[in-house]
C-alpha cells in the first residue's frame, strides 16, 4: 500500500537543513492473533532546532515510530519490514548494532513516560547518569565525570545536586525523576531528543515546569526534539510542526498554526472539538462515535472510515496526500480533485 | 472431548463387571470408578446445556484458559499421564497380573522374566503388581493431603489477607514459627508418636508447607481487596462474607488450582521420603519409598528393584509438575516454584 | 441542613497512622484529609479538583465509608452517617454510589455483564424483575442487549466505564461519587462518557461529586468547583466565576499552568516553582506557604480558614484581598 | 543494620521455647517408655526403675521440661543411647552436615545462576528448552533416587568413588572423594529450582522500563543483561535460595540415610527410632537455631541488595 503521491515538502527544503528523515516506515508485530501493523507507511522529516510533535490516541502508532528510529523495538514480536530512516547519511534501518550503539544516547537520546519505573531502582542517580558519559566519552576520568554529572543535575534544575547524586530513585518525587531522565539524555549533547509522552504521568504544575525546561534546553543546546503526546494542548504549547497519526498512519501534517487554525482532516477536526478547553465556554462536547481502532482488524483504505461523519465510497481506497501549502497536507478524499461525489 | 472419556469409562465398566465381586478391594474400587463416571456424565450434560444457551462465540475465562492450555504440548502430555495414573490408581485391583502379596519362592529377586514383567523382590513378590498398588497408595494419600493442605492454606491466607491488621499478624507469626521447625524431624517425631498409620501420614504431610500456600493466597487476596469491583460491592452494602464468596474466592481460584497441582508433586515426594526412612506406609502394604529403600540393599544383584519404584515416583511427580506449569501459564498467575 | 442539600460534609479528617519499630507503635499521622467541609445540592455537580496527594480521592472514599474517617461529620439526606454500623447504613447504601477510574479493575473478570449489573438489584430489591431492569440500565448506559452474557475481557475501556455506570444506576442512587471516571480514557472516548453522565443527570436528577485532576474536564461538567491542596480546601466557587476570577494564589498558579490548545496563546513564564511537599510532614500554618510568592510570617504560623469572598465564593487565604490588585 | 540483626536474634528465644515445648509434647505423647526401649524387654524391674530415676523420667512433666532445657544449655543433658552429653554428640556430627549442605549449595548456585540467565536471554532457543527440561526433571526426581542412581553408576559400575561413609573434611582428598556423590545428589534438586527461578526472575526484569532506558543510552545488550538486569533479579533469587535452605534440611536427612553420612539429620532420625528423647530434643533445637540464623542471613543479604529496604 504505497502512498500514491510523493510528499510535497521533500523538494523545497535544503536537505542540509534536515537532520532526520523517516520515509514510508513500516513496523509490524507478529502476535498469536495475527500481524499487527504498528506503523503503516509513516513519513516525516525533522529540521535542525525544530520541535516536531507526533500526536495521536492510544494505538495510533506514535510510540512505535519513535522506538523504531532508535531500533528499540523488541525483536521477537516486532520487526521493521519497510522504509528508511536517514540520519547523518546513514540508514538506521540497515545500520549494524555497533553503529546503533554509537548513536543511541550520544547523537539521538530518548526520555520516556513513566518516571516511576524508568530508572534502575538499585543504582544511584549519579551512577546512572555517569554511565552514558563513560560509554560515549571514555576519556573522561572519574572526577571529571562526577563534575559533569553535577553540572547536568544543576542544568535540569535539581536543587543540592552534590547530595542528590548518591540518592536512589525511590527517594525522589515524580518530577525529580523526570529531570534526572532529561539529565541522563542530555549527558552527551545529543542532536535529537525523542520525548515519548514526557509529562503524561505528571501533575499539571510539574508538567509546566518540565515542558518549560525542555524548551529552554532546546534553545540553549540547539537540538531538535520529537515530542510524542496524546494531548493537543501540550502540542500547542511546545511544537513548531505537527504530525497527526491515526491507525498507524499520518492523516495530517503541517505547521502548528496550520494544524490548529486550518485543520482539514475530519478526525483532527473532531478531536479538537471534543476536547474541553479552559479558555473557551463550550456548551455541548462534540463526540466522535465508535471506538478506538483495533490494530488487528484495521479497515482497508482510510483507517478513520468507520468513525468518519463524512465517509464516502471512495474512502475504501487508500486516500492520497493532498497538500494545501508547502508544509501542510492531509490524507482525505474530501479534498481530492473529484471533490465530494457522495 | 469429554464424550470420548465417558465412552471409554463405560467400556471399562462393562469389561470389569465380571471380576467386580471377587473381593472387597475390587468392589470398593469398582464402586468409586462407577461414581466418578456418573459424575463425569452429569458434568458433560450441564456443560453442553449451558453452551447451547449462550451464543457460540462467547468465551468464558475457563474457555480462554482451556484454549491456551491446549496449545502447550508438554502440559497436555502431563495431563494425559495424570489421567492415566488416575485410572491405574482407581482400577488397581483389576489391572494387577498377580496378587502383590503372594511370594513366589521359585523366583526371588530376579530381573524381568516372562512370569514377572518387571522382575521380583527379595521375597519373590512381583514388582509390577507392587508398583501398581504402591501408585494407588501414593496418589490417594497425595491427593487427600493436598486437598487438606489447600483448604487450610487457603482459608488462613484469605483470612489474613482480607481482614488484615491483627488477624493478619497473628496468623502469619504463627505460621512462621510453625515453618521454622525442621519439617522432616517434625514428621518423623509425629509419626513415631502417633504411630505410622495411613491417616497420620496424611495428617502430617498436609500440615507441611502451609506457610508458602497461605502467603501466596494472602498476597492475592490483599491485591483483590484493593480492586475497584470489591470497593463497588462494599459501597453497595454487600456484607463481607458475600464479597469473599462471590468476588475474592472465584478470582483466587486460579492461584489455588496452580498451587495445589504443583504441591501434589511435592507431597508425593515427601510421602516417598517418609516411607524411604521406614516411617510412612508400613509393610506388608507396598509403597514406592520402602521399595526403593529395599532396592538399595540389593543394588549389586537386582537393579530393577530400585529403578522401577524410583522412576514411577519420578513419572508421577513429573506429570503433575508439567500439568501444573501448563496451568500456571494458561491462568497466567505469577506463582514461581 | 436545607432540604435541597443531599450531601453535607463538615470538617472531615482522614488520618493514616504511620507505624514504626518492632511493636508497630504509631509514631505519627499522614493527614490525607485535614478538615474539609462542603455541600452537594440536588441535581448539582460539585467538582473536586487538585493535584496528586491533595486528598480528593480519599475524601470521596471516606464519604462512602471505604476509608475510616478520623474526625468530622458526614450527612446524607439529613441523617448523619459517619459512625453508623453496616446494618444501619444498609437503607442509605443505595442512595450513594461510586464509579471508578481504572476501567480494567472496576469489573469482576469472572462474572458476566448481566450478573455484574444484577448484583445490586438482587441485593437491594430482590422482588424486582431482575432481567428486565438489567436490560433497561444497560440501554440507559448506551450498551447493546447482545452484550448481556459476555465477560469484561471482551470490552474496551470506554465500554467498561459504561458498565460501571449501569451498575451504579442499578441501585437507583441520588448521589454518584465519580472518582476520575474519564482520566484513563482517550479524548474521543472521554467526551462520550462526559455527555452520557450529563444526560443521565438531566433525566434522573442525579447529583455528582466529580473528582478529577484535569481542570478543563472539571470546568466543563461542574456547576461548582472546590480546589484542594495537601488535604484542605483552599477555594470553593461557582465554576464560571472561579475560572474568570480565581482569588487563591494556588488556584491562580494552577490555572496558569494548564496548557492552552492554541499556539497563539502560549505563555512563556513558569507559573509555579518547587515540588508538592510530602503529606507526612506538611508545612505549618498555610500549607501553600512554601511555594507561595506572597507568603508572610502570618501565613507560616496561622492556617487560614475558608472565608466568604463573594456570593457563592469562599477562599482560604489571609491576603486574598491584597493580592487582588 | 546491626540493631535489626540483634532484634531478629532476640526473636530467636520465643521461637526456641515454642519449638522445644512442641517437641517435648510430642515426645511425651509417644506411647511406651524410653527406659524399656533402652534396656530391652527382658530387663529386670529394678534396672528399669534405676534407669528411669537416672534420666528423671518419673518427675511431673513441667519439671522434666525445665530440667531438660537447663541441662541442654549448660551442656550436660545426657543422651540415653550415646552415654555422652547431647551437646557434644550433636556438635561432633554438625560439621559433616554443614559441609555437605554448603558444598551442595555452592554447586547448585554456581551452575544454576549462569544457566538461568542464559536461558532467559536466549528464550525459546535450544539451550533454553534443554535447560528447562533438565530443571523440570531435577525438581521432580526424589533426592534419594538420584543418590541411589549415582551410587549405582559411580560406585557399583565404575567403582571410582566410595558408595557411602564420611572420609574427613572436604579439603582433604579422601574427604572430598566421599563427599562428591552426596553433595551432587542433594544439590541436584536445589540446582533445578534455582535455575527455574533465575530464569523467571530475569525474564520479569528484562521487560521492565529501566532496561529499555539503559538500551536507549547505548548500553550494549550484554552489559544491560549482566549489569542492569542481573543486579535487580538478584533480589528474588536470594529470597528463593533462603526458602530452598528449609527444603535442603529434608533433603539432607534423606541423603545422609542413603549415603550413611554421619550427619545431624541421620542422628536425629535414629534417635527418634531409639526413643532417645534428650538427643531428639537437642537435635531439633539445634537445627531450628541453624535454620533461623540462615533465614536472618538471607534477610540481611536481601536488605543489602535492595536499597529500598531500610532498617528502622
Amino acid at each position: 500500500m504505497r502512498s500514491t503521491r510523493a510528499l510535497p515538502s521533500k523538494g523545497k527544503i535544503l536537505s542540509s537543513d534536515l537532520i532526520l528523515e523517516v520515509k514510508d516506515l513500516q513496523t509490524v508485530f507478529i502476535t498469536e492473533e495475527g500481524v499487527v501493523k504498528g506503523c503503516n507507511g509513516v513519513s516525516y522529516s525533522l529540521k535542525k532546532g525544530e520541535t516536531l510533535a507526533v500526536v495521536g490516541e492510544s494505538g495510533s502508532g506514535k510510540s512505535v515510530t519513535a522506538m523504531s528510529i532508535l531500533r528499540l523495538i523488541p525483536e521477537p514480536p516486532g520487526k521493521i519490514v519497510g522504509g528508511q530512516i536517514l540520519f547523518d547519511g546513514i540508514d538506521l534501518v540497515q545500520a549494524t548494532e555497533k553503529q546503533m550503539r554509537k548513536i543511541r544516547g550520544n547523537q539521538i537520546a530518548m526520555i520516556f513516560q513513566e518516571p516511576m519505573t524508568s530508572l534502575n531502582p538499585v543504582l544511584t542517580v549519579g551512577r546512572q547518569i555517569g554511565e552514558s558519559l563513560q560509554l560515549h566519552q571514555p576519556e573522561l576520568g572519574k572526577a571529571a565525570t562526577r563534575a559533569r554529572v553535577i553540572e547536568l543535575l544543576e542544568l535540569v534544575g535539581i536543587p543540592s545536586a552534590e547530595q542528590r547524586i548518591n540518592e536512589f530513585p525511590h527517594q525522589l518525587s515524580g518530577g525529580m525523576k523526570q529531570r534526572v531522565m532529561i539529565a541522563m539524555a542530555l549527558a552527551c549533547n545529543p542532536r535529537v531528543l525523542i520525548a515519548d509522552e514526557p509529562t503524561s504521568a505528571l501533575d499539571v504544575t510539574i508538567q509546566a515546569q518540565i515542558l518549560n525546561l525542555i524548551r529552554k534546553l532546546q534553545q540553549q543546546l540547539g537540538m531538535s526534539v520529537i515530542m510524542i503526546t496524546h494531548d493537543l494542548a501540550v502540542v500547542a504549547e511546545t511544537a513548531d510542526s505537527v504530525a497527526v497519526m491515526y491507525g498507524g498512519r499520518i492523516v495530517e501534517y503541517g505547521s502548528v498554526d496550520e494544524i490548529f487554525h486550518q485543520a482539514k482532516h475530519p478526525y483532527l477536526e473532531g478531536l479538537k472539538r471534543s476536547m474541553p478547553r479552559l479558555d473557551v465556554e463550550e456548551e455541548e462536547l462534540y463526540t466522535i462515535e465508535g471506538m478506538v481502532p483495533n490494530p488487528l482488524k484495521l479497515p482497508s483504505g482510510c483507517p478513520f472510515r468507520p468513525r468518519c461523519p463524512q465517509v464516502m465510497d471512495r474512502c475504501c481506497e487508500e486516500p492520497p496526500a493532498i497538500s494545501f501549502s508547502e508544509t501542510h497536507y492531509a490524507r482525505c478524499w474530501l479534498y481530492a480533485e473529484g471533490g465530494t461525489d457522495a | 472431548m469429554l464424550r470420548f472419556v465417558l465412552i471409554f469409562n463405560v467400556v471399562l465398566l462393562l469389561w470389569f463387571v465380571g471380576e467386580a465381586k471377587t473381593n472387597t478391594d475390587t468392589i470398593v474400587s469398582y464402586g468409586i470408578f462407577l461414581l466418578l463416571t456418573v459424575l463425569l456424565g452429569v458434568m458433560q450434560l450441564v456443560m453442553s446445556r449451558r453452551r447451547k444457551q449462550r451464543e457460540d462465540d462467547i468465551r468464558t475465562a475457563w474457555d480462554l484458559m482451556w484454549r491456551k492450555l491446549r496449545r502447550n504440548k508438554s502440559a497436555m502430555a502431563g495431563m494425559w499421564v495424570v489421567t492415566a495414573l488416575c485410572y491405574v490408581a482407581i482400577l488397581a485391583p483389576f489391572l494387577v497380573p498377580v496378587d502383590p502379596y503372594n511370594m513366589d519362592w521359585g523366583a526371588m529377586s530376579l530381573g524381568p522374566t516372562a512370569g514377572h514383567w518387571l522382575g521380583t523382590d527379595e521375597m519373590g513378590r512381583d514388582t509390577l503388581a507392587r508398583t501398581i498398588y504402591a501408585t494407588r497408595v501414593a496418589m490417594g494419600i497425595g491427593l487427600l493431603a493436598v486437598v487438606l493442605n489447600s483448604l487450610l492454606g487457603t482459608s488462613l491466607g484469605l483470612l489474613a489477607g482480607y481482614y488484615g491488621g491483627k488477624t493478619d499478624n497473628i496468623i502469619m507469626r504463627l505460621l512462621e514459627f510453625w515453618n521454622s521447625i525442621p519439617f522432616i524431624l517434625l514428621a518423623i517425631a509425629l509419626m513415631a508418636a502417633l504411630g505410622s498409620g495411613l491417616f497420620n501420614l496424611v495428617l502430617v504431610v498436609s500440615l507441611t508447607g502451609i506457610l508458602e500456600f497461605a502467603r501466596i493466597i494472602r498476597g492475592d487476596s490483599q491485591l483483590l481487596k484493593k480492586a475497584d469491583y470489591v470497593n463497588a460491592a462494599r459501597v453497595m452494602g454487600i456484607p463481607n462474607r458475600q464479597i469473599l464468596r462471590r468476588h475474592i474466592l472465584p478470582n483466587c481460584l486460579a492461584p489455588i488450582i496452580v498451587m495445589a497441582t504443583l504441591r501434589i508433586g511435592e507431597t508425593i515426594l515427601t510421602i516417598a521420603g517418609l516411607s524411604f526412612l521406614g516411617l510412612g506406609v508400613q509393610p506388608p502394604m507396598p509403597s514406592l519409598g520402602s521399595m526403593l529403600a529395599n532396592g538399595q540393599q540389593f543394588l549389586y544383584e537386582n537393579i530393577y528393584m530400585s529403578i522401577v519404584p524410583g522412576s514411577v515416583i519420578l513419572l508421577i511427580v513429573l506429570a503433575f509438575n508439567l500439568f501444573g506449569d501448563g496451568l500456571r501459564d494458561a491462568l497466567d498467575s505469577r506463582i514461581t516454584q | 441542613m436545607p432540604e435541597s442539600c443531599v450531601l453535607k460534609v463538615e470538617d472531615l479528617q482522614v488520618y493514616f497512622p504511620v507505624k514504626k519499630g518492632v511493636l508497630k507503635r504509631t509514631v505519627g499521622h499522614v493527614k490525607a484529609v485535614d478538615g474539609v467541609s462542603f455541600e452537594l445540592r440536588r441535581g448539582e455537580t460539585f467538582g473536586l479538583v487538585g493535584e496528586s496527594g491533595c486528598g480528593k480521592t480519599t475524601t470521596g472514599k471516606a464519604i462512602v465509608r471505604l476509608e475510616p474517617s478520623f474526625g468530622g461529620k458526614i450527612f446524607c439526606q439529613g441523617r448523619e452517617i459517619t459512625h453508623l454500623s453496616p446494618l444501619e447504613m444498609l437503607p442509605l447504601r443505595s442512595c450513594m454510589q461510586m464509579i471508578f477510574q481504572d476501567p480494567y479493575s472496576s469489573l469482576n473478570p469472572r462474572m458476566t455483564i448481566a450478573d455484574i449489573i444484577a448484583e445490586p438489584i438482587r441485593f437491594h430489591r430482590p422482588e424486582a424483575d431482575v432481567s428486565a431492569e438489567v436490560v433497561e440500565y444497560m440501554e440507559m448506559a448506551g450498551l447493546r442487549k447482545e452484550y448481556l452474557l459476555r465477560y469484561p475481557h471482551e470490552f474496551s475501556g470506554g465500554q467498561r466505564q459504561r458498565i460501571g455506570i449501569a451498575r451504579a444506576l442499578a441501585c437507583k442512587p441520588q448521589i454518584i461519587i465519580a472518582d476520575e471516571p474519564v482520566s484513563a480514557l482517550d479524548v474521543s472516548i472521554q467526551s462520550q462518557i462526559i455527555n452520557l453522565m450529563k444526560t443521565l443527570q438531566r433525566e434522573l436528577g442525579l447529583s455528582y461529586l466529580f473528582i478529577a485532576h484535569d481542570l478543563s474536564v472539571v470546568k466543563h461538567i461542574s456547576d461548582r468547583v472546590g480546589v484542594m491542596y495537601l488535604g484542605s480546601l483552599v477555594e470553593v466557587c461557582e465554576t464560571g466565576e472561579l475560572y474568570r476570577k480565581p482569588l487563591h494564589p494556588y488556584t491562580k498558579a494552577l490555572f496558569a499552568s494548564v496548557p492552552i490548545p492554541d499556539p497563539r496563546k502560549r505563555s512563556e513564564k513558569v507559573p509555579l516553582q518547587g515540588e508538592i511537599p510530602s503529606p507526612l510532614n506538611a508545612p505549618p500554618g498555610c500549607k501553600f506557604q512554601t511555594r507561595c510568592p506572597h507568603a508572610t510570617d502570618r501565613c507560616r504560623s496561622e492556617a487560614p480558614k475558608l472565608e466568604c469572598a463573594g456570593e457563592e465564593h469562599q477562599v482560604a487565604c489571609h491576603y486574598w484581598r491584597d493580592i487582588q490588585e | 543494620m546491626l540493631n535489626y540483626a540483634i532484634r531478629r536474634l532476640l526473636l530467636l528465644i520465643p521461637l526456641l521455647i515454642f519449638v522445644s515445648l512442641f517437641v517435648f509434647a510430642i515426645l511425651k505423647l509417644t506411647p511406651g517408655d524410653p527406659a524399656t526401649a533402652l534396656l530391652g524387654d527382658q530387663a529386670t524391674e529394678e534396672a528399669i526403675a534405676l534407669a528411669r530415676a537416672k534420666y528423671a523420667l518419673d518427675e511431673p512433666l513441667p519439671v522434666q521440661y525445665v530440667h531438660m532445657m537447663a541441662n541442654f544449655f549448660n551442656g550436660d543433658l545426657q543422651s540415653i543411647f550415646h552415654k555422652d552429653n547431647v551437646l557434644s554428640v550433636v556438635l561432633h556430627r554438625l560439621p559433616a552436615t554443614l559441609e555437605l549442605g554448603l558444598l551442595s549449595l555452592l554447586i547448585a548456585v554456581i551452575v544454576s545462576i549462569p544457566v538461568g540467565i542464559i536461558s532467559a536471554v536466549k528464550r525459546n532457543s535450544f539451550f533454553d528448552y534443554a535447560s528447562m527440561s533438565m530443571a523440570m526433571f531435577g525438581v521432580s526426581i526424589p533426592v534419594f533416587f538420584t543418590g541411589i542412581l549415582l551410587i549405582y553408576l559411580f560406585a557399583v559400575i565404575l567403582k571410582w568413588l566410595p558408595a557411602s561413609g564420611y572420609g574427613g573434611h572436604f579439603w582433604t582428598i579422601e574427604g572430598l572423594r566421599h563427599m562428591i556423590l552426596p553433595a551432587l545428589s542433594l544439590s541436584f534438586v536445589l540446582m533445578a529450582s534455582t535455575t527455574r527461578l533465575t530464569r523467571s526472575a530475569m525474564l520479569e526484569v528484562i521487560h521492565q522500563d529501566y532496561i529499555r532506558t539503559a538500551r536507549a543510552k547505548g548500553v550494549s545488550r550484554f552489559m544491560v543483561v549482566m549489569f542492569h538486569a542481573f543486579k535487580n533479579a538478584l533480589i528474588p533469587i536470594a529470597t528463593n535460595i533462603g526458602n530452598q535452605v528449609a527444603r535442603m534440611f529434608a533433603g539432607a536427612v534423606l541423603t545422609e540415610t542413603v549415603f550413611a553420612w554421619p550427619g545431624v539429620g541421620r542422628l536425629a532420625v535414629n534417635a527418634i527410632f531409639r526413643r532417645d528423647e534428650p538427643l531428639v530434643f537437642g537435635c531439633v533445637l539445634l537445627m531450628a537455631v541453624v535454620y533461623v540464623v540462615i533465614n536472618l542471613l538471607v534477610d540481611l543479604l536481601y536488605g543489602f541488595l535492595n536499597p529500598q529496604i531500610s532498617y528502622d
